[in-house]
């Protein structure tokens, strides 16, 4: 049998075992490839940046642990985003299922970050009915909200001094995986005229891109790649990251497999017949 | 490391199912069967709690079937017995003389199973499917191209599932671009499943290596 | 279905909370901020919900006005047996919204009146109504679905009818469907077991129905040639029914002495378990011939690389359009998706079996039609005529 | 009686469901809730006689000593133990839920995350450029691989995100609509030859 034979015949075994060492070791190692960044992950991320320290953002969370994988690595960049830059942080737990998760999330990263309850952000519980939420905070953060997800008085909260309504805070940027994403367009951005900008599902990304040229949305950040994007920019690989680059790997070595294959075959066509 | 039994558990039978990429071996064998054992039990214990009783068990006993509030009790209860005459029919099939008669059950069950299907699926599969082809088409934009290959994709395509004329000719060039758009689409499926399936072994290469050996951070 | 549980739970609570406090707020500060509102809600459509079984009527209204510093939370919707009263509340919508479908407690057949209430507020619509529900005998929304369903129905009745009458139609050769005869023929000669599988769909599911068809005449080849069928089962039901399918092909083809039923057994009803099973049945018993037909879903290609590696021939045969491109790579032949309905006419050879196979391709030729003057009336003449006819309104 | 009747209840019972669905009256309604109760009560009973299948066929292997029959007694422990777990106690019964989340959960997971392995054998295996419709897909697969992760990006400058999402929005939906379009018509056909009693595989030819 000639090499270019054997290439053709290459054991299964060992594509398993190559395809298995193409996600241990990057995962091992951590090696983060670089990520190329899209203009709508730049956009949010330059919005952010370009705050003013003390500035606040109104980050609304809406998904629950089935979407976690996508949507959790960009809550983390965004916050980790944040907090360094001295940007306050108004979350909104407006998902009933994954309300005690997204808290959770919230406390993880203000603690990596040293970041204080009450000064550096500040949670929202949930409420009923979004689109009268939505428009009540138009008016006054308090009129729906009295009180803070653990009950404290938003008078109480430091933060929240001077915070009235929509008008005192720069951005609202929602990490959705729900409808709740049309929600805050219509009775919030059309009405109030905030700055708006997206986190979502790569499936759900792509319905919204055309609110990009609209102007509505100023910047989306979708899915796992967005994720990574975002985690590049602030130079904090994560989750995301070590998800993409082991993706890369073993699609490479998927490819690098096919042309193997293809290169024997056409290189020692006619000895033999393989079945199809 | 992992101390919890169930991490322990949950990792061997993890490594007992790898194990079948090597070849079929004992520990696969064991971790077959125990699945399937568990899983039927499983199955059995979901249709007698979700199923039976609240369908079945419950109505009966309250001598009441809300399925149909309109119908005289006595009358709700005979057709919620019913069903249980034609289940028993079913254990003929062990009798040589009355095998028969199970094929009554079995009438019912195809004919209520493919019943509701002509026009859901010439509602859903045809009638939208049509209606979302049908765009106006101006050659205009990028989109409108996209559009008037879809059309025509569709179209081939359809072509390409005739039955009653042999591919020969025009006829049989048009279905050639057929298959042709089939294949493409066949291929981009089988690239776009590769992500999710990695996403897959990434999840459990890190329960292998995060929750159990504690390996990663 | 989750999040629409969660949602309607949610709604209950907030309507009883809207409820108790509209009560309170009215009678402590109702009257107070009526100046507010500078034009009350007016009821311009009240009636009964169409395509429906009764026992719902709906309710849309004018929104109200009001001064910009007060912004009421909604509306309360009430209704009485009289235009005099008393009125009962029986919803709550948001100020935005205009429309209400009352599923209260409604009779059909009986007179009801209504009127909306601005929360927060004594303020009123005027009364509206007599209004009664009803059940239909159409759903009006479906007509297009009934249209298509009556032609392509009375066609295929026509076309047997010819069929029955012994006209003869041409059905051109489907690549792969002889190599079943070829597939049966090299297990035999081998004295392998075959396996079929009737994938993951219900007894009663179309394409398990045609792989049943199928699973008859490879039943009755093994019959013929004395070799064994394995047939592991998803659902229970499924194998009964292929227990019968294989026993009457064993007594058709002369040989029910030969029918084992241990052959045809249930594995379990869930995924990856099943698969498992199947994955060691092909390792293990080692078939010459593996048939994936019917319903598959992501378990498709672990099981025909698994049946590849042991070295079978494999034909697959499903209609799930995501899972063809596994069974493509995979298998040495794959019906797509409408062949796996057309071979089990076609290996039948029964005349009214391939007649309705002719109704489909004069249902493909129509859609054909259609598609075409749809297009080109939309972009030529900018009628949507053809478009519009297609709507289906299900709800 | 052996033929005609069974012919019969499948078209009775196919046909007023097709109606049906057309008629949102509740005298039809009632039919088609009645019809579903029906079919799960039916089912309940052929899961009694497919769970008496898999309990035999294990016992036999057992009994006779059969070829891995100590794997048997695995399966059977376990349908035994996951039924007897299930059906003591409480719906939400602590011990049934741990099976469930350290047996039964790792299994699935697993052999689903085979595919990986799987998908990349095929290709490797499959992905030859034998024919033209061979070397299409083949293409139309590496194309959409690497548009959909970063370094795909890199080495073409963009081009294969920009290919892969046209391979997908495109050629990829119409072929799913043209098998789904067939695919209907194939479903309603199949389903009228069972109404008719022209399908009746379970019958045979007696």
């Amino acid at each position: 049998m000639t090499f270019f034979e054997k290439i053709t015949l290459i054991d299964r075994r060992i594509v398993f075992i190559v395809i298995a060492l193409a996600v241990i070791i990057p995962l091992l190692l951590r090696v983060d490839l670089p990520i190329k960044v899209t203009p709508e992950v730049k956009k949010v991320y330059d919005i952010i940046d370009e705050l003013p320290p003390g500035s606040v953002i109104v980050m609304p969370c809406e998904y629950a642990p089935d979407t976690m994988a996508e949507l959790e690595p960009m809550l983390f960049a965004v916050l980790r985003h944040c907090f360094r830059k001295d940007i306050k942080v108004i979350g909104c737990l407006f998902f009933p299922t994954g309300v005690k998760l997204i808290e959770q999330e919230f406390k993880q990263i203000a603690e990596e970050q040293g970041a204080v309850y009450g000064e550096d952000y500040v949670l929202l519980g949930y409420r009923p009915y979004p689109a009268v939420v939505i428009m009540s905070m138009g008016q006054d953060f308090r009129q729906s909200f009295p009180e803070d997800y653990y009950g404290t008085s938003l008078d109480a909260l430091p933060m929240m001094k001077g915070v009235k309504n929509y008008d005192d805070t720069e951005l609202v940027l929602t990490i959705n995986a729900t409808s709740g994403v049309d929600f805050w367009l219509i009775y919030g951005r059309e009405r109030y005229g905030f700055r708006y900008a997206l986190g979502v599902t790569a499936v759900m990304a792509a319905d919204y891109y055309s609110y990009l040229n609209s102007g509505q949305v100023e910047g989306i950040i979708g899915g796992l790649k967005g994720a990574a994007e975002y985690e590049s920019l602030i130079d904090y690989g994560d989750l995301a990251t070590m998800g993409m680059s082991i993706q890369s790997f073993v699609h490479i070595v998927i490819v690098l497999f096919i042309i193997i294959g293809n290169v024997g075959y056409f290189a020692s066509r006619g000895k033999q017949r393989g079945r199809r | 490391m992992s101390f919890d039994p169930g991490v322990w558990l949950a990792a061997i039978l993890t490594l007992c199912i790898f194990s079948f990429l090597y070849k079929d071996n004992p520990f696969y064998k064991f971790a077959e069967h125990l699945s399937v054992g568990v899983s039927a039990g499983y199955y059995l214990v979901v249709l007698i709690r979700q199923t039976l009783i609240p369908a079945f068990v419950n109505p009966l006993m309250a001598g009441y079937w809300h399925v149909v509030p309109e119908l005289p009790r006595s009358f709700g209860i005979f057709l919620l017995i019913f069903p249980v005459f034609m289940g028993i029919l079913l254990f003929a099939r062990f009798s040589r003389k009355w095998a028969y008669v199970a094929r009554y059950p079995i009438a019912m069950i195809w004919g209520i199973g493919s019943g509701v299907v002509i026009p859901l699926v010439l509602q859903n599969h045809v009638i939208r499917q049509l209606q979302a082809t049908m765009v106006p088409i101006t050659v205009q934009s990028w989109a409108d191209i996209g559009n008037l290959f879809i059309a025509v994709g569709v179209l081939t395509g359809l072509v390409y599932f005739f039955f009653s004329k042999e591919h020969k000719g025009l006829f049989g060039g048009t279905a050639k671009v057929g298959i042709w758009i089939l294949m493409i689409g066949f291929g981009s499926t089988f690239g776009f499943t590769v992500m999710a399936r990695v996403s897959l072994l990434i999840g459990r290469i890190i329960f292998l290596m995060k929750d159990w050996l504690g390996i990663i951070g | 279905m989750g999040t629409s549980v969660v949602h309607l739970a949610r709604l209950r609570l907030f309507l009883f909370i809207i409820l108790f406090s509209s009560i309170i707020g009215q009678a402590a500060f109702g009257a107070e901020n009526d100046w507010l509102i500078t034009k009350p809600p007016l009821i311009n459509k009240l009636y009964d919900t169409p395509n429906d079984h009764g026992k719902s009527i709906k309710i849309e209204w004018l929104s109200a006005e009001y001064d910009s510093a007060f912004i009421p939370e909604g509306y309360i919707i009430q209704r009485a047996d009289s235009p005099q009263g008393p009125f009962d509340s029986i919803g709550f919508v948001p100020i935005v919204n205009n429309l209400y479908t009352d599923y209260e407690d409604v009779i059909n057949k009986k007179d009801y009146y209504y009127r909306v209430a601005v929360t927060g507020t004594d303020i009123t619509s005027p009364v509206e109504g007599p209004v009664q529900a009803s059940g239909q005998w159409f759903h009006t929304g479906k007509t297009t679905t009934f249209v298509f369903s009556v032609v392509f129905c009375a066609m295929a009745i026509a076309i047997l009818i010819f069929a029955r009458r012994g006209v003869q139609f041409y059905i051109r050769p489907i690549g792969g469907i002889n190599a079943i005869d070829d597939a049966i023929g090299r297990a035999t000669e081998m004295g392998k077991p075959i396996l079929f599988v009737p994938g993951l769909g219900t007894a009663s599911d179309v394409a398990t129905i045609a792989a049943f068809t199928i699973m008859e005449r490879v039943a009755k080849k093994t019959a013929e040639y004395q070799s064994r069928v394995i047939v592991p089962c998803y659902y229970p039901e499924t194998m009964i029914v292929a227990q019968e399918v294989v026993k009457s092909a064993f007594m058709d083809a002369g040989r029910p002495d030969m029918f084992n039923s241990k052959n045809i057994f249930y594995v379990t009803t869930d995924q990856f378990p099943y698969t498992a099973a199947v994955n060691g049945i092909m390792l293990r018993d080692k078939p010459a011939t593996n048939f994936f037909l019917g319903k598959f879903y992501a378990e498709s290609l672990v099981l025909a690389e698994t049946g590849f590696e042991a070295g079978a021939i494999q034909i697959a045969g499903t209609d799930e359009p995501i899972q063809i491109p596994f069974f493509v790579a995979a298998c040495d032949y794959t019906l797509i998706g409408e062949e796996l309905y057309a071979a089990s006419a076609y290996l039948s050879r029964d005349p009214m079996r391939l007649g309705t196979l002719k109704a489909q391709d004069w249902g493909k030729a129509i859609l054909v039609v259609i598609l075409v003057l749809g297009i080109v009336t939309a972009s030529v003449f900018g009628s949507d005529f053809f478009i519009r006819m297609l709507d289906v309104n299900v709800n | 009686m052996k033929r005609q009747l069974p012919i019969a209840i499948t078209f009775i019972c196919a046909f007023i469901l097709t109606v049906q669905y057309f008629v949102p009256h509740r005298s039809f309604e009632m039919m088609y809730e009645v019809s579903n109760v029906w079919l799960q009560i039916i089912g309940f009973f052929a899961t009694l006689l497919g769970i008496l299948s898999l309990v035999l066929n294990h016992w036999e292997k057992v009994k006779y000593k059969q070829e891995n029959w100590i794997y048997s007694i695995v399966a059977l422990a376990g349908l035994a133990g996951m039924t007897l777990v299930g059906l003591i106690g409480s719906q939400d019964n602590p011990v049934f839920e741990w099976l469930y989340n350290f047996i039964l959960s790792p299994i699935q997971a697993t052999m689903f995350s085979l595919l990986a392995f799987f998908i990349a054998s095929a290709a490797y295996r499959a992905f030859r450029a034998r024919t033209t419709i061979a070397t299409i897909l083949l293409l139309a697969a590496i194309v959409v691989m690497l548009g959909r992760v970063p370094i795909g990006a890199y080495i073409s400058g963009g081009l294969f995100p920009w290919l892969a999402d046209i391979l997908l929005n495109y050629p990829n939906v119409a072929a799913k609509r043209a098998i789904i379009m067939g695919v209907g018509l194939g479903a309603a056909a199949t389903s009228l030859k069972v109404m008719l009693g022209i399908e009746r595989s379970y019958m045979g030819s007696d």
